[in-house]
């Protein structure tokens, strides 16, 4: 409280800030201090951190201070790096087709279809309800539901449907990309919901008049506006699924590999250099990827 | 660009959940006319256009376009286009593609809808704006897009929900003249709401005066004003006095009312049951100020209020128990006297200039 | 007894048990803080975050590439009530005295060094013991009797095409190496000269394999933790992989027929102890021998062997179970009554013969011990293109 | 009373929806019916009898692991992370309304912090904290690891409402004679109170759910989430699932109160 | 409340980066006045408007209330209370708090504020809504509740920013109404910016029209609408012809002037060297139908739109070289003759009609 005691009387000096006023021109970075201070602490000092780790040496028990590249090297010259890399781009990309799919056509059935504002926020935080228990305890209970002996092959089996439990649902790809798209819908479906509901109503119906189907509205109208919202919700399912190592883990019952899994390997295996320069990998090109979809949308201004 | 088509509305009501915005209304616009609806804030001019235009459900009752019922036809084949209040052009496309839209819509190939919607644009005087975004216009220049994009659809009828409210008062008067210039020559029928009644007397050949969901008066400009039909069209329409009394005695074509607490007016119409409540109105720009001679066209009272208004005064007067009474008198008249507020001034009219006010049956 | 001294203990579920700090605190009046993690977490732990504990608990593989770093303070035997007791293992690697020393990163070869500031370790017995060893055991490939439909004897039956889909080994490198390598030899793939430190062309040799049979779908997953063990062969995901003698309790205990398979080539083996953090000393440092001396006394041993482990001090331990115990757990007899587990629920009914047998005959034919390897960044990435595979 | 009739795109989305919120709460459910398997019941179907017997065994000390314990600490750190969050994110909104030296660099960051993988946050703060010889702890470097997370989310919500936050009420107060902190505090406070609860639960939520940044952060004692995630790696009981149970139960307490809250505060408004 | 203040501008611009909003005005408002900014959209009356209250910085020159420079002063201590456009009301706050806000601040007991604050809103008619929220009031509510809270600070000087803009015509009129009645009855100054003429002419003791960041003219209602200061003057208050040409000779305080491609015209005017440009201004009002016996007091022209305004009509005619001519006839003139859009009709007003336009240096 003191903080807002000491710095608020800038707060809404904008319009009024008059020159010679020496207090007027600090506060704001008086104001963005604490920001500042904890990112600065937490975020930046750590990675340059790694950055250098990412050039120290190690063996098996520690490791030393030096500059060495071989952890680039290692790291970029491995066919499983890339293979790795491959993998966990293409979970991100299908998690996110079907992040994108799912989250578009909820956020658009309940910013479209359900007229009162009060059954919107009911419906909404009813989906909201599960992302607020244990992601551990969401990941895991599917393992009951698509074992062999799960609800899902049960069910199937004694429908007939199929005569022997279908294996590949669990402990595969598949899983792991069902567990994701349970674990990061509500990420893309409420920027989207957000951007959707910012919509003026009434360009929807110019649309109808000009004869637009209601697919040549939504392929015409809705979508080239809720670009804003489904960037915002690609950049959250995007970097969560390229930083998952739990779920890849857990689901694909430690069948298949992910950039942060790999990390993670090292980092339990007390390679820490190595790490680190996974680590820089990864973050560059996470970074990469969050600057191009920038580039299309300017999130400060569509917030 | 020629063809109109007539609108015949037939006991077209609009039910809100529990409430009726729209009751009932009857309504025959011929083709070709240019048509406004006025009223008040909320008493169903919106709900009646876009029932017209198909974006609103029809509660019960039918709406017939030319020949075709169009009832439970969706907007984009009722031969309508609808202009939006706030224009609701699209604000990811840039003015040729706002304008093509309907084209695409309609599967006109690239290259020739491109050319249609410069073609538009350029009648509108436009085409050097061609690639900006609506974002990127001032609000006259979004208005003509918005027009652009609703003719395109080459409709019969054009349906307008105050597309002038946006604009500054310059501007709306040089985008009225341009509107009225348009619909004139393209000749289709032109449904306008406003709540303006000078942007409707400046425009209309069919002023539709609504009130609570019910149509008050529906005729030309000059019959509206003229021979207001009931005491909330003449009061809406602000160039009558509106005072209300009991019939007295009815001879002639003329009857007398006694207002309460107040003074007796004689005014034309037809006779009325002594006792009953009667509505007459005045024309504020009749009234003159000078002692009367005959009773009942005319009254003393105090000024309270003097508005100067260029060309006239607007002098408002209590008396005769007829509070804020109005007079409009031409300046030079005005100013040749000194009249202040708080003066007791003799007021008179003459006798075609005080009618009886009908009341609609609700 | 009061005690104000508080001890942190760190480590995997396995050791970090309540019931132990509970006893400790009646016993000691010494307050026993533990925290339990699963096995990446603790390695890291001991390393990185030297002062958030006093005591570790931790694997003696994962002591290789921990003690090293220095976050561990090397124990003087001779404060150690109960040293003369620990079961020569860890002190010769040798159970009996005509026993082969098993291949691998074998506890002693990790437990001693030459004095207190030593950074590396001595091949034999000195006065400074790196870690107090407390639990062991021998692991082999658990299965499902009902489900198997045949006789299992080697290490290379888990790769019977019958069992496609179906097995699953372990996938923690140090340890998952080490079951591969069994495979392969039982196979006949290859003769490693040392399996418990791989040349790089048996690592790929290993490792080229372990794609081959992955990618031709031979396993169903791979586990990391107990509770995945369990829950794979309880659920019928799997029927024979890599296991441990108490999961194959834990399976028992649902109902589900689940047998710890003893092997013609023998098992592999793992074992635990208690390491000092380095900044331990004064009351704290002398609360942490009290407790590590209690910890060995018995009553904590008992409890480890009836969960299906083994205590390193057998003979302080036995005075902590009934003969019959005794005779189930340690010495392969056929219960006599009901065996209980320390939860006091039924773990065995009265007749039951404990799989693998005695201790003895168990940990007499340990083939070799988890292990980490001098080319051991070289196993990793290979182990991790495995996983990727 | 007059009701619209529905297009079939609402059906078929309406269905769409329905499904969703199957597959949302579907392995939930199974975790629900499994925390109610019978004492020797296990981790998967099927069920071997039906009891409470783990919702009771829930109460009790465990095997391993210290649920309370770390309960505890997730709460006490998801409500200091909660209370900063909402403090610094203010404070922050408040700065980026006007222009700065530093705006946009500090913008990115923000962002950055949110797209940096939780891991690679992680690894950092503990290796930073090892090379300093500092402890880690829940509430220090943990604590600093969840801020990095919250604090994005905090600085776009507030950045949001700020976009939208008419400077002519602030100009209004001052006017009216009230000093810039009158102003900040019987105005502008008030006004945005709603969006700072919402960053306060958005910060607390995300605190005491999160896992890969307090893996290598939190010293000595366990969050709530590494609890859960060791306990996982040994308990192999229902009572997993009967914690489950009782958390989702909670949250959705928790909404329905905030639900039934909105819903009273604004019969009472129209009401008023 | 009977404490009014003169408003000193001298000499202030506003530069907004690189752009000036405010060209160095000058500008003195006599205490008591009401005074009306009035301009096209971005004409600079809103900035002018904030400096006085202290809402933006002053670039350059001074401000003086009364015997106070306020240049540098914070809203607070200037004896100005502002109203805003939307009228700004604390959404979180009922009425008794929005207007009591004022007094809070400076630390009144709370039974005292309260009490004032009813007592101010029983002056506006509001008591009955005291505990309400201002989202659930209409807008001419709103517009009370705002006005009451910049009252009760007991201003010398209310200022107000396009107070009527939000509310439908009907209202506007009534609040007008209002706002001349308080400002009257208070006694103190108002500063009133609008872009509506009307409102303008109605309300104000002084005019202030401005254009592009400069003055144009500032005198009273009558002055501007009858002696337009310039030809943008002229035009913006929209009843005036402006007639631009080349002055051909002058005699006797009148002025001669050739149109381009078109005709020649008289107007009254101080002599002008032959050559220079010149406005003149007719009155649309005195423009009558008949041709005209004294050259250059007339011309034949085209009818190009026609529009009805209720006691009068507007036509707009083409010719001798002027473009869209305006005359407003009465009604009953108009309907005498049969005028339609296309015929030629003879135009004619009086000597006294026309006259000569300056131009302001820039
Ligand atoms: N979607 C709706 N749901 C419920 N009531 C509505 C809806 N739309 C309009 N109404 C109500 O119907 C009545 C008529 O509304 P309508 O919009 O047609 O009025 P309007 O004449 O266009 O008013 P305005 O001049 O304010 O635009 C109003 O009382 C309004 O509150
Ligand atoms: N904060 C600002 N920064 C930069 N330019 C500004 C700012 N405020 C106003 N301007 C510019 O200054 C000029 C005058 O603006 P001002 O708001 O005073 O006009 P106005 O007469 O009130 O117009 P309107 O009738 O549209 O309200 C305009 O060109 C406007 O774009
Ligand atoms: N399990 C984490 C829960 C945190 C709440 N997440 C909501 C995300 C919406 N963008
Ligand atoms: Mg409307
Ligand atoms: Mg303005």
């Amino acid at each position: 409280m003191v903080a807002v005691t000491e710095s608020a009387p800038i707060a809404t000096a904008a319009r009024t800030r008059k020159p010679g006023s020496p207090l007027a021109g600090l506060s704001a970075y008086l104001q963005a201090l604490p920001l500042f201070l904890v990112l600065g602490v937490f975020l930046l000092l750590p990675l340059i951190l790694i950055a250098i780790v990412s050039f120290w040496d190690y063996d098996f028990a520690a490791m030393y201070p030096d500059f060495v590249t071989f952890n680039y090297t290692e790291t970029l010259g491995s066919w499983v790096t890339w293979k790795t890399y491959l993998n966990t781009l293409k979970f991100a990309a299908i998690v996110w087709v079907i992040t994108l799919f799912v989250g578009f056509w909820v956020a658009y059935f309940l910013a479209f279809h359900v007229r009162t504002a009060s059954m919107q926020t009911v419906l909404f935080l009813i989906c909201t309800v599960p992302f607020l228990t244990s992601n551990i305890i969401r990941m895991i209970s599917w393992i009951p539901v698509l074992g062999r002996n799960g609800l899902v092959n049960s069910a199937l089996v004694e429908a007939g449907l199929v005569s022997a439990p279908v294996e590949w649902l669990l402990y595969s790809d598949f899983a792991v990309v069902l567990a994701m798209v349970h674990l990061y819908t509500l990420f893309m479906v409420t920027p989207i919901f957000n951007t959707l509901m910012r919509i003026d109503r009434a360009l929807v119906e110019a649309a109808r008049d000009a004869g637009a189907s209601s697919w040549q509205v939504l392929t015409n109208v809705i979508l080239p506006l809720a670009k804003p919202g489904m960037a915002i919700g690609t950049i959250f399912v995007v970097t969560l699924v390229m930083a998952d190592f739990s779920t890849v883990q857990v689901m694909s019952g430690g069948q298949s590999a992910s950039v942060a899994l790999m990390m993670k390997n090292q980092m339990s295996l007390l390679q820490y250099p190595a790490a680190a320069a996974n680590a820089m990998v990864l973050l560059v090109l996470v970074l990469i990827m969050v600057a191009g979809i920038l580039r299309i949308v300017d999130i400060r201004k569509e917030l | 660009m020629t063809k109109a088509a007539e609108i015949d509305i037939a006991s077209v009501s609009k039910i809100y959940g529990q409430s009726t915005a729209v009751h009932a209304i009857s309504l025959k616009i011929p083709a070709g006319t240019y048509c406004c609806l006025l009223g008040p804030s909320g008493c169903g001019k919106t709900s009646t256009l876009r029932m017209i235009a198909g974006h609103e459900s029809i509660s019960s009752g039918d709406i017939r376009l030319g020949n075709t019922v169009v009832t439970d036809l969706p907007p984009a084949r009722r031969g309508t286009a609808m202009m939006f209040q706030s224009y609701a052009l699209f604000p990811h496309l840039d003015l040729v593609d706002n304008v093509a839209f309907s084209l695409k819509m309609k599967g006109v190939d690239k290259d020739e809808r491109r050319q249609k919607a410069m073609d538009m644009l350029r009648l509108m005087q436009l085409e050097a704006y061609a690639t900006r975004r609506p974002a990127q216009l001032s609000g006259g220049q979004q208005q003509r897009v918005a027009l652009a994009r609703a003719l395109i659809t080459d409709p019969e009828a054009l349906l307008l929900d105050e597309p002038l409210s946006a604009l500054d008062p310059f501007l709306k008067i040089r985008m009225r003249a341009e509107l009225k210039r348009l619909q004139t020559s393209l000749g289709i029928t032109f449904v306008h709401v406003t709540h303006s009644q000078e942007e409707a007397m400046a425009l209309a050949d069919l002023i539709v005066v609504m009130n609570d969901g019910r149509i008050e008066q529906a005729a030309a400009p000059r019959v509206v004003f003229e021979r207001p039909a009931t005491a909330f069209v003449a009061r809406f329409m602000g160039d009558h006095n509106v005072i209300s009394g009991r019939a007295a005695s009815s001879t002639n074509g003329a009857v007398t009312l006694d207002v309460v607490n107040g003074g007796q007016f004689t005014a034309q119409g037809a006779p009325i049951e002594a006792g009953q409540p009667v509505d007459i109105a005045v024309r504020t720009d009749r009234v003159r100020i000078a002692p009367t001679g005959v009773p009942g066209l005319g009254f003393t009272g105090i000024v309270s209020n003097i508005e100067y208004r260029g060309s006239t005064v607007k002098l408002s007067i209590d008396g005769a128990g007829i509070e804020d009474f109005t007079a409009i008198l031409d300046d030079a008249a005005f100013f040749e006297q000194t009249i202040k507020v708080g003066d007791a001034v003799p007021l008179s009219w003459g006798e075609a200039d005080a009618i009886v006010l009908g009341r609609i049956p609700i | 007894a009061q005690n104000p001294i508080t001890l942190r203990q760190f480590g995997t579920g396995v050791s970090n048990i309540n019931a132990v700090a509970q006893k400790c605190k009646e016993d000691l009046g010494i307050t026993l803080e533990m925290t339990a993690m699963d096995s990446d977490a603790a390695a890291q732990r001991a390393v990185t975050q030297p002062n958030s504990y006093d005591i570790a608990d931790i694997e003696y593989w994962i002591l290789k590439k921990v003690y090293p770093s220095g976050v561990i303070q090397p124990m003087e035997t001779s404060k150690l009530k109960f040293y003369d007791k620990v079961v020569p293992l860890f002190k010769t690697g040798k159970l009996l005295p005509d026993s082969v020393i098993a291949q691998g990163t074998a506890p002693h070869t990790v437990g001693y060094v030459e004095s207190k500031d030593a950074k590396t370790f001595t091949t034999s017995e000195t006065e400074f013991f790196t870690m107090m060893p407390t639990i062991y055991n021998a692991d082999t490939l658990g299965i499902r009797p009902d489900l198997v439909g045949r006789e299992i004897t080697s290490w290379a039956d888990i790769m019977d095409p019958a069992f496609k889909g179906k097995a699953s080994i372990l996938n923690i490198p140090s340890i998952g190496i080490m079951d591969a390598a069994m495979i392969m030899e039982a196979l006949g793939n290859i003769k490693y000269a040392d399996k418990g430190n791989m040349t790089k062309e048996e690592i790929d040799a290993t490792i080229d394999f372990l794609i081959k049979a992955k990618q031709d779908g031979q396993f169903r997953a791979f586990w990391k933790s107990f509770d995945e063990s369990v829950n794979l062969m309880a659920s019928g995901e799997v029927v024979i992989q890599s296991m441990w003698s108490p999961a194959v309790a834990a399976v028992r205990s649902r109902g589900i027929a689940c047998k710890y398979q003893p092997l013609k080539e023998g098992y592999r083996s793992w074992g635990g102890g208690l390491g000092l953090a380095s900044h331990l000393s004064g009351a704290q440092l002398d609360a942490a021998y009290e407790y590590i001396n209690w910890y060995t006394s018995g009553w904590v041993g008992g409890y480890l062997n009836r969960q299906g482990y083994y205590s390193a001090c057998m003979d302080t331990a036995k005075e902590f179970m009934s003969a019959d115990e005794w005779g189930y757990w340690i010495e392969g007899k056929p219960a006599q009554g009901d065996i209980m587990s320390p939860e006091g629920q039924v773990m065995e009914k009265a007749g039951a013969v404990r799989d693998g047998g005695s201790f003895e005959e168990r940990m007499g034919k340990v083939a070799c011990w988890n292990s980490v390897m001098d080319e051991d960044r070289y196993m990793v990435r290979r182990w991790n293109e495995f996983i990727a595979a | 009373m007059h009701r619209e009739p529905r297009s079939r795109e609402f059906y078929v989305l309406a269905i769409f929806f329905a499904l969703f919120v199957v597959f949302l709460y579907g392995p939930l459910s199974a975790i629900v019916v499994l925390s109610f398997q019978g004492p020797s019941g296990g981790l998967t179907f099927p069920l071997n009898g039906v009891s409470l017997h783990w919702f009771a065994n829930l109460l009790e000390t465990q095997a391993v692991g210290d649920f309370g314990g770390s309960f505890r600490r997730s709460l006490a750190l998801g409500l200091m992370v909660m209370v900063v969050t909402v403090l610094v994110s203010l404070l922050a909104g408040l700065a980026f309304r006007r222009k700065f030296l530093g705006a946009t660099p500090l913008f990115y960051l923000a962002v950055a912090s949110l797209v940096v993988p939780s891991i690679i946050v992680s690894l950092g703060i503990g290796v930073l904290f090892q090379q300093l010889g500092l402890q880690p702890a829940w509430y220090s470097s943990a604590f600093g690891a969840h801020l990095t997370w919250t604090l994005p989310f905090g600085v776009l919500i507030m950045f949001a409402v700020f976009n939208r936050f008419s400077p002519a009420y602030e100009e209004a107060a001052r006017d009216l004679g009230a000093s810039s902190w009158q102003t900040f505090r019987h105005v502008v406070l008030p006004m945005i109170a709603p969006s700072l609860i919402g960053v306060g639960l958005f910060g607390f939520s995300l605190s005491y759910d999160e896992f890969a940044r307090t893996l290598m952060t939190s010293g000595t004692y366990n969050s709530l989430p590494l609890e859960i995630y060791a306990m996982t790696t040994n308990v192999t009981t229902p009572v997993l699932y009967a914690l489950g149970t009782v958390t989702t139960l909670f949250s959705f307490l928790v909404i329905v109160a905030t639900v039934g809250a909105i819903f009273f505060l604004n019969r009472r408004r129209t009401r008023a």
